[in-house]
Formats: structure tokens, C-alpha cells, sequence
């Protein structure tokens, strides 16, 4: 059993300017220990996901069908006052913009108490305090600054005290989603090392949401490309950058420079991703496809597992065969 | 090497801390973000120079001042042989229209009640008073067609209802309608997604050799400069620490602060495994910058010597430069 | 000078149109916005077609016994010199609607400017007008206006000026501060690049930016005007030519209608005041909730 | 910088803003057509020597300098110089029962004001597009639409004039003996009611609004998400987390909204016979007593800006990131 599974999920926003099917079928799954990432570009879904997964949903969007197995119980047939307790207790998040993720007129300290006694109310508000600092330690913070506010921190720190709130409630499973944009390489690379070593120390499954591929190759053992509100491609990081079967994965991951390579011109992916409210019919990549056929025009590939634990959604999948020549 | 087409001789730009006017009346020490402080580089003409480093580091003052957007505090950028902050009226005009700039977010710098043609068309509004509207109107629509837009279907667009890429597309045209010599690129591509980042850096570098232009490229992402550049500069709290042609800075990195940063860019590929260069601490503030060599609190080979004295930049191969007392 | 081609000046039309259409679609799904413009064309209609709706002259006195109440023929009686109160109420409509349009234009103009020059030039320019603008917001209003008013004298004229010279500093700092968000957008430097003029920059990039926000406060504004018309009016420092709705009301209270109970004096002016007053701020929170970035957020 | 040193720097611009806002003073009331000197001589009232004597008093003899420089002193040492309506010292007349009186009355209006604005503003915003907004939106939107005074008469012809349980105006009841203290507060507070409730039913419409839109937009914060994440109970969500962020722009706009309060105080006071400093103004506009007026602007100016002074210093004492 994967300690979490989401099964052919579906989450649409109804707004004014129609349907948005952010989330449209998407099968993934988690295991114990282990790094996940889930990759694609902005407005494929990915946040969607997420933000589905953790029941924090916006009124307008609606979850119209699948399962998301956690431990096996599914998550969507939990009342909120149950998933409150899941909820950090076992599935805690780093949202996007971590610069605001912070309540600027409290110190760092009431917040962290604020979340380690949410789940835990035995604790007294002085062993809460004690747990708190711990946690600064263990994220690489001078626990001496706890009672400080957000605002007297730099972008990392904060990206630190965010984890450290994170880990509050000694959660199984860590979503962060974005959690090195707008960070500069140095301290990008100081964060992704903490997500590593915590893993390895505390146990912790992570989700890594993130539209640069750069980063997932650094620290995931798995990845799912997301496009288009869909699951194009899953595999274990090094088949899936070495030897992709899906031509948008095989694009996308040509698309980043290297700092390594020698320079030549990068291959170009025709067009934009296309808006959610009217997705194309069929395969949704082939307007962009430069292998695209009328069958993919007409039929929607579904995601088949093409050898053991690589999962791809195309038509052609067998036929396909990418090498990267980096 | 032929005479560059732009030097920039220890340019200085200190912004004074916004404090009240109370404030300044007492305390008659006076503070200053010093955002850029001293520096040099020439840029060769149909050459792109690639000004690298992290937020903060001055890079995008230093645009900002090549192109007179600001005054400097100190120092001169010479075109083509002459100052251009000794230049007045017409003079300072002329040279205006031949250094342009695209910014780096595509969803500020076109201003929202315009349509797209007369954003496009606004420099020739300016510029061009000896042009009819029907001329105009050609080379708009002409400056369209070269960064692959439909220029039927655009010109009378808003920005909101284009996408990232071309909002960009657009931006990179308005700065091409006066056919300038120079562009200076401020992050052009980092707030667009990754599958339009590419067709967007193959645009500016097809029309680089189209229409000859030397560029100033400015980004925070080496890998772009790897792709892209021909000779870099490495900046750090206002300074540079590393000069010289791509390969040679990337492949042969000399500075510490050049080489972490290097072994931190992350690589898509997971098979690649290096060795990082741990860096302690982060960015410190630019008002009070560190005396002597600014990296030093951060430099695993910091000595007596960096914590005293500011390093002097010196060349250690032909056209590598660097500013760090180990190679002194 | 080359006159404007016509082909361009058909674009602009075209565009123009589509602009307005657009805002028309966005503002019919705004039910506040709606109601509010529906009774201020109400009174609109009230106050350009009056000789035609009011049965009396406002001014024809003694038409009944003073402070009679409803009556079939004055159907909400007369006032202390028997006018009918009716008809006055529907020529009060006149002087709330100039006076709050007028001055409102006023202090639009001066804290606009104000704002804009502020905001774009900063420095000293800003420090000295910001410090006049935060003086007059230390003065109370109100009794600013009496002496002003007072002093004037009682004129339709000296209240429209006294309004709209007392208000403007709220303009300009609403204008200022988005004045100063906008001045450092990079399309003002791409413009700068460009070589565009302080000028250009000021009325052809920041100003239309800035419009519909000041459009939005202007209508605010007029709401405002027209409260400060009437409590002017209602201390008896109104114009007694034009007579208006806080004008009425001020006689009622001076010739003791309360202590006779004459309903029919207090309330239907005071019902008209609160209404038009009304339907400016529910137009412009409905103006507001559209053109704000900050709310349309979600 | 520390929370003592952010004061320092707020005071001496307070102390350059009453500075300035009390030569802005000095040059409305000298400026005007219709200048004070003109009054002493038009007024019939005083003898030929008595006009010189209060023209050399007044210093209005000498030049606009130098008047400017006495008037100066006087305005800070105490001294605003005589009405001509009552031919006492102005001072008399501000400090004293309507000092007291207005202080009462707009002190309650917008303490009531402010409290029941943040439980409706919060409420609303919290419970978004339920019935319970709308409505408290709409009652708020019509508050503030409504006239003061309008709403006073309103209240006067139910309350005094239907209903018979209210006084017609006054601040206490006229020839009434009072037998002890006690019946003297209650006859007083039963006078303050009318006038107090129209004062606090129009502020509470505006802060309301106020309360209502911050909130708003403080729950769309992405620290609320956080919060809500994390299963922050909903007292502490609501109180520690929301609330708290909200209030901020309150405590400025309380202060700022003393001249506005003000404003309506000389109305209210006026329809309900009040006797305070409203009234005081409005009837020294109508006769013209200048000394009064002068003194009663620049009174108020200073309160203002001490008002402010304090609500800045709130403002930076709740939020940390004021002290940068």
C-alpha cells in the first residue's frame, strides 16, 4: 500500500468566465521516504492538486470524482473536523509565496506554538516553546531569534521557519509546493538540502511542486510532468531524464539551458500551453506535438504503465523512444 | 580587439536611505544603499554581455544607469567614444534611440490602457515625428511580423489579453522599432514558463544577428548565460568579482564566490553528480556592505588580508579578470 | 500641424467602443451598482423635467394656510409661507445635483493636479504640497466651511466653491499614493527609454491610469458634496434663491415644525437627501469593486 | 530602530506640523474679506477710545510681522484674547462646561460607534454574502448616506414628539432643581441619549464599511491559509490572527476622523441645543467673533494632531513592522 494515492482526481473551478478544469484525471502516488515531484508549467494544475489533497479548496472549485487513498482511507470521504486533524497532524504544506505565508503581527514563536499545540493540546505552552526551538535547530535557524517576526527575516530564513512550522506536528507526508522560486541559487541549494537530509532523518515522504526541472533532477527519486491539468508521464527521475516517452517531457526537459553542456540551440515548443476553460479535444498536447497524428486529435490517450513504474499518457508511447544527449 | 562600442569606467550609484526629513535635518551622517559601487567592463560591439548575480547585487541599477534612467553617483559610460552623461537635448536624444531596454516583467512594462499598437508604436511617436502614420503604421506592424506575431491580430489587443510570452513578443518589438544598436535585456525571460523561455531566447538571439546588436544581458541564471552570452561578468553586493569570456569564466572559475555559485546551479540531469561548494550565511546588506573583500564573511578561504583590504581586480589570463586577493 | 488621419481616429472610436461595452458587461452584473444607478436617473429625470412634474411654482407663496398637512391638492402640504411642498421638493433635486457635481469637479481638479504633481516629481515638490494637503485635512471641514460660507455669503456659487476648495486634500492623497505605485511600473521606464517627456509620461501613461480610481472617488465625492451641501443649508447658510433640501429642513426646524409635528415637512426631504446621496455610493462601491485590483482579486 | 526613538522622530514632525498648521490658522482669519479689524470699527457696540484700546491690545495696529509673532505667543501661551459676543476671555468660554460637554459627546458617540462597527464589520466579513452581510452592508451604506441632522429630527419627532420620552434639546432640563448629584447625571444622561445615538448611528455606518473591507482583505491573506492549515482554532483564527490585522487601519482612521467627528458635533449640536463647543463655533461664525473662532480652529487643530500622534504610536506598538 502507498502511504498516499490519488486516483483518477478531477477538480474544476465553476467561474464566471466558465469551467476551469485545473485538475482533470490525475493518477500519482507516494511512498514512504521517498521525494516525489510533480512538475509542469504555470496553470497545468499542479497548485490545484495540491491545494485538493489538503481539503483548502476556494468555494468555487469543486471536486467532482476520483479518490485520494491516504494510509488507504480515502481523504475526500473525511469530514472536515477529521481532516483537521490530518490536516499538518499528518499532511502538513509549504505553500507558494512563503513571504507572506507568515502572520506579520505575531512573533515567529506564537505561531509555532499556535500549530505544534493544534494537534497536540496535552502539551503546555512552555513545552510547546521548547519543541519550537527544537524545530529552529533541526531547519538550521539560531533558535535565539524565535521570538522575532517574519519581517526580520531574509527570503531563506523564512523558507526555513516555514518548514520548521511545517514539521509542527511531525507530519507523514510534506506537499511543498514551489518551495525554491524567487530564491537565489545559493540559499535554492541550501533549501533543497534541508528537504534531503530531513527526509532521511525524520522519515518524511515529499511532494515537490515546482515548475524547473532543474530542481526536481537535484532532489526527487520520482516525478510526475503535469500538463495541461493532466498526467503526461511518470518515472523514476533518472529513466525519466534520461530516457522520456513523451514528447512534451522530451521537449520540456530540452527546453532548460544547462550550465554543463556546451552551447547549441535548444529545440522550441511551438505555441502556449493551452488555457484550462477550453482544453483541445483528444490528446491535450497535440496542437504543440510535432508528432501528433489525427488520432490524436480525436482520442484521449490514457496513462498506461509502459514498463515497470513508468506510466505514460500516449498514443505512441511504444513507439517513441527519446535519448537525451547532454 | 577593436574599440568596444560601450565602456563602463567605475560607475558608482549610491541611493541615499529613504529617511524623513526630520531624520536628515539631525543626524548628519547620511546612509546609502550602495547598489553598484565601482565598476568597469567594456562590451564589444555585436557581442552579448552577460551581467550575472544574485537579487540584490546591482545588476539591474547597472542597466538602469547605462541607460540614463538614473544618474550615477560616479563614473562614466562612454558610447561609441563619448560620455553619455555629459549629453544634453538632441545629443542625448539621438543616443537614446539608438541603446533600448526590455524588462523583465512582461506584465508591468506595458502599460495596461494601451493597445498594442500604439505601445509599439509609441517610440516612433516620439522619435519619428518626419514619419507619416501610414509609414509608422508599416514598421510597427513590420517590427510585429519579426517577433513572429500576427500583427492583424494583436495591434489592437490589449496587454491583458495576450499571454506571458506574448506580452514579451511585444515588448521586444517596441524595442526594436527604432532599430537601436544596443539592448540591454533585464531578465527578459524569468517570469515566463519554461516551454516559452526558449522560443523567446532564440528570438532575441535571431534577431541579435539580424539586425547586428549588441546586447547587455542581465540574469540571475547562469545556464541562460552559458546559452546565450559571449563574455560575462560575475556581480557581488555592488562589485565585480569575475570578468572574462563565458567558457572560460564557467568551465575555469577562479573566484570562491564564482565557484559556489557555479557548483550550486541546479542541473537537469539527474545522473550528473559534483560536488558542492557549501557557503555559509546569505546576501548581507548592501548599506553596510563588509569592509575589505565584501565575500569574506561568507568565503571558506578567507584570510587576514580580506577582512582589511579591498582586492583590486587583475587580469590572470588574457581577458580573465578577477577580484580576490588569493591570486594576487 | 498635420491633422489627425481619419483612419486613426476610426480606430480610436472602434476602440472606445469596445472599452465602454466592456465595462457595460461587467457593470450590469453588479445588482448594488444597478439600483443605484436607477435612482439616480430617477432624480436626474426629476430635476431636468420639473416645471413639467411640479403642480406649483416654487416660489408662489401663501397657496394654503401655512404648515398644513397632505392634502389632495398638496399632497405633501405646505411650508411656513404655504408653498407647496411638493414642488419645492422636486426643484431641490436642481441645486443637490449642481451643487454636488460642481464642486466635486472642484476638488477633482485641484487634488488631482495636486496628486499627480506630487506623486510624479517627489522630493520637495511632494514634501511642500503633502504637508498643505495634511493641513487642510487637520482643519475640521465642516466648521471650515461655515466661516468660508459665512463669510462669503449665501450663494449657490460661494457653496459650490467653499465644497469643493474644503474637500480636495482626500483627492489628492488617493492620487498621490497611486501616482507613486504607478511612477515606478517599468512601462514608465520603457516610455522613458523611449524619450518621452515629463509631460507625456504625466498625462498620456500615469493620468489614465490613475482615472478610474479618481472616478471612481469622484463619485464618492459628489455623495459627500451633497451631504456637506445640505448640512450647510441646514444651518442656514444655504443660497435662499435656489432653495434646497437642507434648506427646507432648515426652516422646519427654525419655524417649530417639530413641535407641531409636521411629518410631512421633516421627512420627505430628508428621505430625498439620503436616497440621491445613497445612489452615488452605491454606484461608486459598485465603480470600486470593479476598477479596484485589490478586491477584484477573487 | 526602537518603538522610544520611532516616538521621538513622530513628535518633533507633530510639533513641525502644529507649527505650520497654527501660521495656516493665523492667515485664514487674517486674510479673509471682512478682516477682524473691520469689525471693531462697523460694530456700534464699542465706544471710539474702547476700539483704540482693544486695536493696541490686539496689537492690530502694528505691522502683519509682528501681529503674526504675538499672535504666536498668545495661541501657545494661553492667551486667545476676547470675544466680542460675550466680552470675556475666549479661554473662558472654551474651557469650562462646553469643553466638557462636547468631550462627552463625541467621546461616547465614537467609542459605541467604533465597538459596534467592529463586531458588525468583522461579522459581515467573516459571514461574506450571507444574509447577515447584506444586510449589515446595506444599514451601513444607508447610515452613511443619511444626513445628521436629518436623522436627528427623525429621532426627535418619534422619541420627543410622538413617543414623549425624550427632551426637545438642551443638556439638561431648564429650571429643574436638582436635589442631589445624582439626579443632576441622570437628567444629564438622559438628555445626552437622543443627540449620542444620531452621533454613533453615523460613525457606525462609515467604520462599518471600514472594518468590513479590511477584514476582507485580510482573510484573503495567504497567512489566513496558512492558519487555516494548520487547524488554528477558530477563536484564535478570528481574534489573534484576523482581528488583530484589521484593527490596524482602524486606530488611524479613528484619529483622522476627530475633525470629521467634529464636524458633525456642530450639527448635532445645533439640532439638539447642545451646549458645546459645535454650537459655540456656529454661532461665533454668525456673529462674526473671530478671537473665538481663531481659538476654537486652532483648539481643535491640536487636538488632532495629538490625536494622531497617539494612533501612530498604537499603530507602530501593534505592528512590528512600523519599528523598522
Amino acid at each position: 500500500m502507498h502511504l498516499l494515492e490519488v486516483d483518477s482526481l478531477k477538480t474544476y473551478y465553476y467561474t464566471r468566465k466558465g469551467i476551469v478544469k485545473a485538475v482533470d484525471g490525475v493518477n500519482l502516488h507516494i511512498d514512504k521516504r521517498e521525494i516525489v515531484g510533480v512538475a509542469g508549467e504555470s496553470g497545468c494544475g499542479k497548485t490545484t492538486l495540491a491545494m485538493t489533497i489538503m481539503r483548502l479548496l476556494p468555494p468555487e472549485a469543486r471536486i467532482l470524482s476520483g479518490k485520494i487513498l491516504f494510509h488507504g482511507e480515502d481523504l475526500l470521504s473525511k469530514t472536515e473536523e477529521e481532516m483537521r486533524e490530518i490536516r499538518w497532524g499528518k499532511i502538513s504544506m509549504i505553500f507558494q509565496h512563503s513571504m507572506n505565508a507568515l502572520n506579520p503581527v505575531l512573533t515567529i514563536e506564537r505561531q509555532m506554538i499556535d500549530a505544534i499545540r493544534a494537534h497536540d493540546r496535552k502539551l503546555t505552552k512552555a513545552e510547546a516553546a521548547v519543541k519550537a526551538r527544537e524545530l529552529f535547530k533541526m531547519v538550521g535557524l539560531d533558535p535565539d531569534r524565535i521570538k522575532g517576526y517574519q519581517h526580520e527575516f531574509s527570503g531563506g530564513m523564512r523558507q526555513r521557519v516555514m518548514i520548521a512550522m511545517a514539521l509542527a506536528a511531525d507530519p507523514e507526508l510534506l506537499i511543498a509546493d514551489e518551495p525554491t522560486t524567487g530564491l537565489d541559487v545559493i540559499t535554492q541549494s541550501q533549501i533543497l538540502e534541508l528537504l534531503r537530509r530531513l527526509k532521511d532523518e525524520l522519515g518524511l515522504s515529499i511532494m515537490i511542486i515546482t515548475h524547473d526541472l532543474a530542481v526536481i533532477a537535484e532532489v526527487c527519486d520520482r516525478v510526475s510532468i503535469m500538463y495541461a491539468g493532466k498526467v503526461v508521464e511518470i518515472a523514476d527521475v533518472v529513466t525519466l531524464y534520461k530516457r522520456p516517452k513523451h514528447p512534451y517531457t522530451y521537449l520540456l526537459i530540452n527546453a532548460f539551458p544547462s550550465i554543463k553542456s556546451r552551447r547549441r540551440r535548444l529545440e522550441e515548443i511551438k505555441g502556449e500551453p493551452p488555457r484550462l476553460v477550453n482544453p483541445p479535444p483528444g490528446c491535450r498536447f497535440h496542437p504543440r506535438c510535432p508528432y501528433a497524428t489525427e488520432e490524436c486529435r480525436a482520442k484521449e490517450p490514457s496513462l498506461v504503465e509502459v514498463e515497470p513504474g513508468h506510466y505514460v499518457a500516449c498514443h505512441y508511447a511504444h513507439k517513441l523512444n527519446f535519448i537525451m544527449e547532454r | 580587439m577593436k574599440d568596444p562600442i560601450l565602456r563602463v569606467v567605475n560607475l558608482k550609484k549610491y541611493f541615499p536611505l529613504r529617511r524623513g526629513f526630520i531624520e536628515t535635518l539631525l543626524s548628519r551622517r547620511r546612509l546609502y544603499v550602495r547598489a553598484v559601487d565601482g565598476i568597469s567592463f567594456n562590451v564589444g560591439e555585436g557581442k552579448v554581455f552577460c551581467l550575472a548575480g544574485e537579487s540584490g547585487c546591482g545588476k539591474t541599477t547597472t542597466a538602469r544607469l547605462i541607460l540614463r534612467l538614473i544618474p550615477p553617483t560616479d563614473g562614466k559610460v562612454y558610447y561609441k567614444g563619448v560620455d553619455i552623461f555629459s549629453l544634453k537635448g538632441k545629443e542625448l536624444k539621438r543616443v537614446r534611440q539608438e541603446m533600448q531596454m526590455i524588462f523583465q516583467d512582461p506584465y508591468q512594462s506595458l502599460n495596461p490602457r494601451m493597445r498594442i499598437f500604439d505601445i509599439v508604436n509609441e517610440p516612433l511617436d516620439i522619435n519619428r515625428k518626419d514619419l507619416s502614420y501610414e509609414e509608422k503604421r508599416e514598421i510597427v506592424y513590420k517590427a510585429l511580423e519579426d517577433v513572429r506575431l500576427d500583427p492583424e491580430e494583436v495591434v489592437d489587443k490589449f496587454p491583458h489579453e495576450l499571454s506571458g510570452g506574448e506580452r514579451q513578443r511585444v515588448a521586444i518589438a517596441r524595442a526594436l522599432v527604432l532599430r537601436p544598436r544596443v539592448i540591454v535585456a533585464d531578465e527578459p525571460v524569468s517570469m515566463l514558463d519554461a516551454s516559452i523561455r526558449v522560443s523567446i531566447l532564440n528570438l532575441l538571439m535571431d534577431l541579435k544577428e539580424k539586425y547586428n546588436l549588441t546586447m547587455i544581458y542581465i540574469t540571475h541564471d547562469l545556464a541562460q548565460v552559458r546559452y546565450l552570452g559571449d563574455d560575462m561578468a560575475v556581480m557581488y553586493l555592488g562589485k565585480i568579482v569575475e570578468m572574462g569570456p563565458v567558457d572560460e569564466v564557467l568551465d575555469r572559475p577562479v573566484h570562491p564566490y564564482t565557484q559556489a555559485l557555479i557548483s550550486n546551479v541546479p542541473i537537469p540531469d539527474p545522473t550528473l553528480s559534483r560536488k558542492k561548494i557549501v557557503i555559509r550565511g546569505e546576501v548581507p546588506s548592501p548599506v553596510n556592505p563588509p569592509p575589505g573583500c565584501r565575500f569574506h564573511p561568507r568565503c571558506p578561504y578567507a584570510r587576514e588580508i580580506c577582512r582589511r583590504e579591498e582586492p583590486k581586480i587583475l587580469e590572470i589570463e588574457k581577458g580573465h579578470y578577477v577580484a580576490c586577493h588569493l591570486y594576487e | 500641424m498635420r491633422l489627425v488621419s481619419r483612419e486613426k481616429v476610426r480606430e480610436r472610436m472602434r476602440i472606445y467602443k469596445r472599452s465602454i461595452r466592456e465595462f457595460a458587461r461587467t457593470y450590469k452584473e453588479n445588482k448594488m451598482g444597478i439600483v443605484g444607478l436607477g435612482i439616480l436617473l430617477v432624480f436626474v429625470f426629476m430635476a431636468v423635467a420639473a416645471p413639467l412634474i411640479a403642480p406649483h411654482s416654487p416660489r408662489e407663496m401663501w397657496l394654503a394656510e401655512p404648515l398644513s398637512p397632505p392634502s389632495k391638492e398638496f399632497i405633501l402640504g405646505t411650508d411656513e409661507l404655504g408653498r407647496d411642498i411638493f414642488s419645492l421638493l422636486v426643484y431641490g433635486t436642481q441645486v443637490s445635483l449642481l451643487v454636488g457635481l460642481l464642486s466635486t469637479l472642484l476638488s477633482v481638479g485641484i487634488g488631482g493636479l495636486v496628486g499627480l504633481i506630487a506623486g510624479y516629481y517627489g522630493g520637495v515638490v511632494d514634501s511642500v504640497l503633502m504637508r498643505i494637503t495634511d493641513l487642510f485635512l487637520i482643519l475640521p471641514g465642516l466648521p471650515l466651511m461655515i466661516v468660508l460660507a459665512a463669510i462669503l455669503g449665501p450663494s449657490i456659487w460661494n457653496i459650490i466653491f467653499v465644497i469643493g476648495i474644503v474637500s480636495w486634500p482626500s483627492v489628492a492623497r488617493i492620487v498621490r499614493s497611486q501616482v507613486l505605485e504607478l511612477r515606478e511600473r517599468p512601462f514608465i521606464e520603457a516610455s522613458k527609454v523611449a524619450n518621452a517627456s515629463d509631460l507625456r509620461i504625466l498625462f498620456y501613461h500615469i493620468a489614465p491610469n490613475v482615472a478610474p480610481l479618481v472616478f471612481a472617488t469622484a463619485v464618492l465625492g459628489i455623495a459627500g458634496a451633497i451631504l456637506s451641501e445640505a448640512g450647510l443649508s441646514f444651518l442656514g447658510l444655504g443660497d435662499p434663491s435656489h432653495i434646497s433640501w437642507g434648506m427646507m429642513l432648515h426652516y422646519a426646524h427654525e419655524f417649530g415644525a417639530l413641535e407641531i409635528g409636521a411629518w410631512w415637512y421633516l421627512v420627505p426631504p430628508g428621505i430625498c437627501i439620503m436616497l440621491l446621496v445613497l445612489s452615488f455610493v452605491f454606484i461608486g462601491y459598485a465603480l470600486d469593486e470593479i476598477l479596484n485590483p485589490r478586491l477584484r482579486r477573487r | 530602530m526602537g518603538l522610544r526613538e520611532y516616538a521621538i522622530r513622530r513628535a518633533i514632525e507633530c510639533v513641525v506640523l502644529l507649527i505650520l498648521a497654527t501660521t495656516l490658522n493665523f492667515f485664514i482669519f487674517r486674510l479673509m474679506p471682512g478682516n477682524p479689524l473691520a469689525m471693531y470699527i462697523e460694530n456700534p457696540m464699542f465706544k471710539a477710545e474702547t476700539k483704540q484700546l482693544l486695536i493696541k491690545r490686539f496689537g492690530l495696529d502694528r505691522p502683519l510681522w509682528e501681529q503674526f509673532l504675538i499672535y504666536f505667543k498668545n495661541m501657545f501661551t494661553g492667551y486667545y484674547g476676547i470675544s466680542f459676543r460675550y466680552l470675556k476671555p475666549v479661554s473662558e468660554l472654551i474651557f469650562g462646561p462646553r469643553l466638557f460637554n462636547t468631550v462627552v459627546l463625541m467621546m461616547s458617540s465614537t467609542l459605541l460607534a467604533v465597538l459596534l462597527g467592529v463586531i458588525f464589520g468583522v461579522v459581515s466579513a467573516w459571514r461574506r454574502g450571507t444574509k447577515v452581510d447584506v444586510s449589515s452592508l446595506v444599514v451601513g451604506l444607508v447610515l452613511y448616506s443619511m444626513p445628521v441632522f436629518w436623522l436627528g429630527l427623525l429621532i426627535l419627532l418619534v422619541f420627543a414628539y410622538y413617543f414623549g420620552i425624550l427632551p426637545f434639546g438642551g443638556t439638561i432640563t431648564r429650571g429643574l432643581h436638582h436635589q442631589n448629584l445624582l439626579h443632576y447625571i441622570a437628567d444629564y444622561l438622559w438628555h445626552l441619549l437622543a443627540p449620542m445615538t444620531t452621533l454613533t448611528l453615523i460613525n457606525f455606518g462609515s467604520y462599518l464599511l471600514i472594518v468590513r473591507n479590511t477584514m476582507l482583505d485580510v482573510l484573503t491573506q495567504d497567512y489566513m491559509l496558512t492558519a487555516v492549515a494548520i487547524g488554528v482554532d477558530k477563536r484564535t483564527l478570528l481574534f489573534s490572527y484576523a482581528m488583530r490585522n484589521a484593527m490596524l487601519p482602524l486606530v488611524t482612521i479613528v484619529a483622522i476622523n476627530l475633525a470629521f467627528v467634529m464636524s458633525g458635533a456642530v450639527i448635532t449640536e445645533t439640532v439638539f441645543s447642545w451646549y458645546g463647543m459645535g454650537r459655540l463655533i456656529y454661532s461665533s461664525v454668525m456673529e462674526r467673533d473671530y478671537p473665538v473662532l481663531e481659538a476654537t480652529f486652532w483648539f481643535i487643530a491640536v487636538m488632532v494632531i495629538i490625536a494622531n500622534f497617539i494612533a501612530d504610536i498604537v499603530y507602530a506598538y501593534l505592528d512590528p513592522r512600523i519599528r523598522y
